[in-house]
């Protein structure tokens, strides 16, 4: 029961992201960890979605796309400040997850997959197509977020990587709290009563078809807040980012670190984050890696890493 | 006066009448008993009461209002709660959840402050968790609060179910075959809880196979065959109706049988 | 007029290659529920064994059914070690399952097969056929008749067979398939292996046309899928339908409005299908039972 | 399989001399992913070539330590290589960028940190403006435009359809073509794109045949949708001239296509091309030949142009490094900036401050199909 403890896990991942620096050989690790952040960041968004209130998106990675795009063309068209161009792109993305969600979340199983996923197609070809606005595939520019120039006016000097990691630390931080603040509260048993028996949802007087909706705005908020960061963070963005790929990629975090936990999420896009640069010797065999962990992973520990082996544990215990 | 009219109301199913003209009213802590055979359509007269399905013709009124097309949710909000008779538990909330989602109507609010855990959300929820934990007692499954609920036993889960219908406060309580798969301490206990919760003025609508319990608890008795009414009163009226004794031996057995469709 | 009849040419060819396809999602969803996003992989299979079976000397029909089998036997495979051990699992499972499939399909084949494009003749040679001024290639009609072939002998398997009804009654119930004495396993074993070959025979059809490399699966299974979806999920005559349906508004939306934008058209079709039509167009609607 | 055991071998060889001086030489491509019919070969030249130069003796004695990622064509994964080049493996300048996104997501880094890196990707935004550290080898899309236009303007074309990949390639190049059309006389008439795996392009053809004036057809784009293009261009029966962009310039293309559907396809090509074809005397002659001979033997195939790019930047690199006056990045950036004339597969190079291609149009050689193989045309 304790891993559900909603401060024993902010603790556990507030101490890991403040101590684990100590221990960086170089910069890049500072570079991997903030990316792993950002991703746990989306995941953890999903979690309400797929772990909390039982529905699927294979298209997240459109709502993370839009939060992207909104830091690369924000600043230039419409003068925002870089650092409210990732509320706008929230924004955005919290409208549209509210007027897409309605129609799409009558869907069940592989229709609410396939209508998901074609939104995040549609996302990514307009960000393709649409080059005069977006650069098409090869992708734009991004303005410097320019704080941490004012760190540095205040003495307080921060390379890039360990800006970065410091900052979606933070945030992954903040995501990671309000996900579990909701777990445990009205709606968050509301999304989690409707994932159980909608019906039985229903008949205690939840809005099955709100509640969806809820869930889905804001793990929508929660994808283009990450993909924000990423922009900001690299600089350029490509559509790549809404990118089909992308998508699966983040419900396989999820669905691979544990569904139903925020840490397990983080877990997941920890793995994920890492594989391709534990692997970079055998390249070529970081497909055939990936795809046996999935299944495996899955077929062993169906309820995820993190949710499996704490329940191991506790079997241990009793 | 009648808290739930039920007037002409029916549905069919690919060409098949489940149910079909069905009349009868419920009045405030009133037990009324929906009898008959196996597949004689007395889930789906509840599934239409609780606006899970639509009903193909008749109307449904709540304390003099038309609910016929209202769905289950706004149901709830004007007092009308149910259990199911195959258990539609959230088999992966702890039994305290399941019965906090049943406050739902009570404990909601802002969303920014459930988000947030602001003062008002824990205020709410703590209020909530403090009914929740009353009603768990009341049905003796206080000591497992913590656990989760899929580990619980079945008669443990029917209480379960029945603890959280009475968590929304419900004026009006359906209960499809609550004693079903309950031994004889457990069926008593249940027997006692309707007859509280009638004293206390909520209407009862039940649907039981065992007999006894119906004959003992109920102040009317509807009795469906093939989707019709074919008779209604009280126990000892409808035990002499010589169409229900027919329609029962018709069948294999009055008692026992459970499943329904 | 002869602009639209080339446009319809396209979008019949194109159409027949989605088909083909979801035709292949058809079988493994009627008999076990699950979509099985690794189909494309299959697909990739059938166009490289062929190519290098041949290329390494093979005459092409042997090559074709060597493709054939041997995909067939990575599909049962697939069943026995990724599906069959999951049993149960909810979707969001078995997709990731299935996906992690096609992932790991398509690192082995970059291993073994290589990272080029490759293609092998067309059965019937390249000579365009004209027809009122628009023009179809032979290998077109190869892929057409392929597509409808494959319809027939599902619709056949699924309505006038034992085995095929028995595929039908396990999705529906599986244990009361198992008490009227239908093999269960059995049945898995045998619809993984068909979709598999189903998919190998669409490569082998489509190479000559669209080419193949070892990751061409994705694209082909994501319209497949998504012409599954609109005809409605596990029906052959849905597959047929939203297979062509879904390439002809690829053409005529290239041909007419943008090409830009054609895949855009297409999937906004299907979604307003499916806002319209929760289960696609020829699926069956449930009610669910409380 | 050979390639993995190769990178395997090179860090394994690579631990022992590390005791020993040498020069840490960093590449990220995308061997793998959409774009690996670019990374692939690229990746197979730059092992190839640092494993020749080693066995030659290195630098002055100094043995080359290569790190090669594979970023997937991923420019989120390019830029933590990057990041992983310099911080970590600490290499003194860095190769790679297959496509304008990844390259994109590299020079950021190596800008930041001081490193010189040469890019494989064809835009022109890469050098435009001249960043202090970013070279490229390709020639830009634009100058591919230039090219095809001018031998159009020779045949006497004026009106053109166009029908473009919505790939990076193939965006930019619609784009670049579009924008110097003008200036050429060039008028585009119709513009029409496909998807990058799209099965079949003939209603966008034939839109572009009913298409009144249109003169020649160009397609800008690589991988699989050029062969499809052509081979729907041969089934409709055109009777104007199709060009392809230096994106398809490769034997490989010819074979997918088939003899009777690519004859009479003319492209913008390198040297590369038509090694066996070049004169003697020819400048590029040596350079060509030595290199696809050495390919051929090693991974049983020819090079692509692309493949040709990443020839062209270790090249440049190490020509760099000899020249510098010591192995750090500044250095060799600074002796980069001063090569002059030097010979590569891809054209001759002429780096200054002002300009990090230091190539022109003309070292594009204008190519036909024929039947019996490439021809120069101009």
């Amino acid at each position: 029961m304790t891993w559900r403890n909603k401060w024993l896990q902010l603790a556990i991942l507030a101490i890991a992201i403040a101590v684990l620096p100590l221990f960086f050989p170089s910069g890049y690790y500072y570079r991997v960890g903030a990316l792993i952040f950002v991703n746990a960041l989306a995941v953890v968004g999903l979690v309400i979605l797929i772990g909390y209130a039982g529905q699927i998106s294979l298209g997240h990675a459109g709502f993370a796309g839009i939060g992207a795009y909104a830091c690369a063309l924000a600043p230039e068209h419409l003068g925002l400040h870089p650092a409210l161009s990732p509320v706008l792109g929230a924004v955005v993305s919290g409208v549209l997850a509210l007027l897409i969600g309605r129609p799409i979340l009558r869907l069940k199983g592989y229709y609410l997959a396939v209508a998901t996923l074609g939104f995040g197609i549609l996302v990514s070809m307009v960000l393709t197509n649409e080059r005069a606005l977006t650069g098409g595939p090869d992708g734009m520019q991004v303005a410097d977020l320019g704080l941490r120039a004012v760190l540095r006016d205040l003495g307080w000097r921060l390379s890039g990587g360990e800006f970065w990691y410091g900052a979606s630390g933070i945030v992954l931080v903040l995501g990671a709290w309000i996900a579990l603040n909701l777990f445990d509260s009205p709606t968050g048993r509301a999304m989690r009563a409707l994932h159980g028996s909608e019906v039985a949802a229903a008949t205690v007087g939840v809005d099955v078809a709100r509640q969806k909706l809820r869930a889905f705005v804001i793990s929508a908020v929660y994808a283009s807040v990450a993909g924000s960061l990423l922009a900001l963070q690299n600089g350029y963005i490509t559509p790549d980012v809404a990118g089909f790929l992308h998508s699966v990629e983040m419900v396989t975090m999820a669905v691979l670190g544990g569904v139903g936990s925020v840490l397990g999420a983080t877990l997941g896009a920890a793995i994920l984050t890492l594989l391709p640069q534990v692997l970079t010797v055998f390249a070529e065999y970081e497909q055939l890696v990936l795809g046996a962990v999935m299944i495996l992973v899955m077929i062993f520990l169906p309820q995820g890493l993190l949710p499996s082996i704490a329940r191991r544990l506790r079997g241990r215990d009793e | 006066m009648s808290l739930l009219v039920v007037d002409g109301l029916g549905i069919t199913f690919g060409g098949l009448k489940a149910v079909d003209d069905v009349s009868f009213a419920v009045a405030p802590g009133e037990i009324v008993s929906v009898i008959g055979p196996n597949g004689a359509g007395k889930t789906t007269l509840f599934n239409m009461i609780s606006g899970i399905y639509r009903p193909g013709r008749g109307r449904v009124s709540l304390n003099g209002t038309d609910v016929t097309e209202t769905p289950p949710h706004k149901l709830a909000e004007m007092g009308l709660s149910r259990t199911f008779q195959n258990l539609q538990i959230f088999q992966d909330m702890t039994v305290l959840d399941n019965v906090l989602a049943g406050y739902h109507l009570t404990e909601r609010g802002s969303i920014w402050a459930d988000l947030l855990a602001l003062g008002s959300m824990r205020r709410r929820a703590d209020k909530a968790r403090e009914g929740a934990r009353g009603l768990l007692a009341r049905v003796r499954l206080d000591k497992a609060a913590e656990q989760m609920a899929g580990n619980l036993s079945y008669g443990a889960l029917k209480r379960l179910e029945i603890a959280r219908a009475l968590a929304l406060g419900p004026k009006i309580l359906l209960l499809d075959e609550p004693a079903a798969g309950c031994n004889a301490v457990e069926s008593e206990e249940i027997d006692r809880l309707i007859a509280e919760l009638a004293a206390a003025g909520i209407a009862i609508l039940l649907v039981e196979h065992d007999m006894k319990m119906v004959m003992r608890i109920s102040n009317h008795i509807v009795v469906l065959d093939h989707g019709e009414k074919i008779a209604e009163g009280d126990p000892a009226t409808v035990s002499r109706d010589p169409q229900v004794i027919a329609a029962y031996l018709g069948t294999e057995n009055a008692e026992g049988a459970h499943a329904d469709g | 007029m002869d602009a639209l009849l080339q446009f319809i040419f396209s979008g019949v060819t194109v159409g027949a290659v989605y088909a083909l396809v979801a035709l292949g999602f058809t079988i493994i969803y009627n008999a076990s529920d699950v979509v099985n996003f690794a189909q494309g992989e299959f697909v990739m299979l059938g166009g490289m064994i062929t190519v290098f079976a041949f290329e390494a000397g093979m005459p092409l029909p042997l090559a074709a059914v060597l493709a054939v089998l041997a995909t067939a036997a990575i599909g049962v495979a697939l069943n026995k070690l990724a599906i069959e051990p999951a049993r149960g699992a909810p979707v969001v499972t078995l997709i990731i399952i299935t996906i992690g499939a096609s992932i790991l399909i398509r690192g082995a084949a970059q291993l073994v097969f290589d990272k080029q494009l490759h293609r092998f003749p067309a059965f019937s040679g390249d000579d365009p056929i004209r027809i009122l001024g628009a023009t179809i290639l032979p290998q077109s009609l190869w892929v057409i008749v392929g597509a409808l072939v494959v319809f027939v002998g599902l619709w056949l398997f699924f309505t006038r067979t034992l085995t095929g009804k028995a595929v039908l009654a396990t999705a529906n119930n599986r244990v009361a398939a198992q008490l009227v004495g239908i093999n269960t396993a059995w049945v898995m074993t045998l619809s993984f292996g068909l979709s598999a070959a189903i998919g190998a025979l669409a490569g082998v059809l489509v190479t000559p046309i669209t080419l193949v490399s070892y990751d061409v699966g994705v694209a082909l299974a994501l319209k497949g899928f998504a012409a599954a979806m609109l005809g409605g999920m596990g029906n052959p005559k849905g597959a047929l339908a939203g297979g062509l349906l879904l390439g002809l508004l690829e053409a005529l939306t290239a041909g007419y409005l943008s090409s830009q934008y054609k895949d855009a058209v297409a999937f906004i079709v299907i979604l307003g299908v499916l806002f319209a039509m929760p289960q696609g167009l020829f699926g069956k609607s449930a009610t669910e039972r409380v | 399989m050979r390639n993995t055991t190769a990178s395997a071998m090179a860090l394994l060889l690579a631990l022992p001399v590390a005791a020993q001086a040498e020069i840490r030489l960093g590449a990220s491509v995308s061997a793998t992913g959409p774009a690996a019919f670019l990374g692939d070969p690229e990746a197979k030249t730059i092992e190839m070539m640092v494993e020749d130069i080693n066995e030659a003796g290195g630098i002055d004695g100094e043995q080359i330590a290569l790190t090669l990622y594979d970023d997937g064509g991923d420019p989120n994964k390019a830029r933590t290589f990057a990041t992983r080049l310099v911080e970590d493996d600490e290499v003194v300048a860095i190769i790679g960028g297959s496509t304008t996104g990844t390259t994109m997501s590299i020079l950021d880094v190596a800008e930041d940190e001081g490193i010189p890196f040469i890019s494989l990707a064809g835009a022109i935004s890469i050098v435009d403006p001249v960043r202090e550290y970013v070279f490229k080898t390709p020639h830009t899309d634009r100058m591919a435009c230039e090219k095809i236009f001018s031998d159009m303007q020779a045949q006497g074309i004026s009106r053109i359809g166009m029908i473009s990949g919505t790939d990076g390639f193939g965006a930019s190049m619609q784009a670049q073509c579009k924008d110097v059309a003008g200036d050429q006389g060039i008028e585009v008439l119709a513009d029409e794109t496909y998807g990058p795996q799209d099965a079949d392009t003939t209603p966008q053809l034939t839109r572009i045949r009913n298409t009144d004036g249109v003169q020649a057809v160009l397609n800008a784009g690589f991988g699989q949708g050029p062969a499809i293009v052509t081979r729907n261009f041969a089934q409709l029966g055109f009777d104007i001239p199709l060009y392809q962009s230096h994106g398809v310039a490769s034997n490989a293309f010819v074979e997918l296509v088939g003899p009777e559907a690519s004859q009479g396809v003319r492209l913008p090509g390198t040297a590369l091309l038509i090694g066996d074809r070049l004169a003697e005397d020819d400048p590029q002659y040596q350079v060509v030949n030595d290199y696809t001979a050495a390919y051929r033997e090693r991974y049983g195939q020819d090079p692509s142009t692309f493949a040709g790019y990443a020839h062209d930047a270790v090249a440049l690199m190490v020509d760099a490094m000899r020249r510098a006056d010591e192995i750090a990045p500044d250095a060799i950036r600074d002796a980069l900036e001063a090569t002059q004339g030097f010979v590569g597969t891809t054209g001759v190079y002429t780096f200054s401050p002002e300009d990090h291609l230091g190539l022109d149009p003309s070292d594009f050689r204008m190519l036909e199909i024929t039947a019996d193989g490439w021809k120069q045309i101009d």
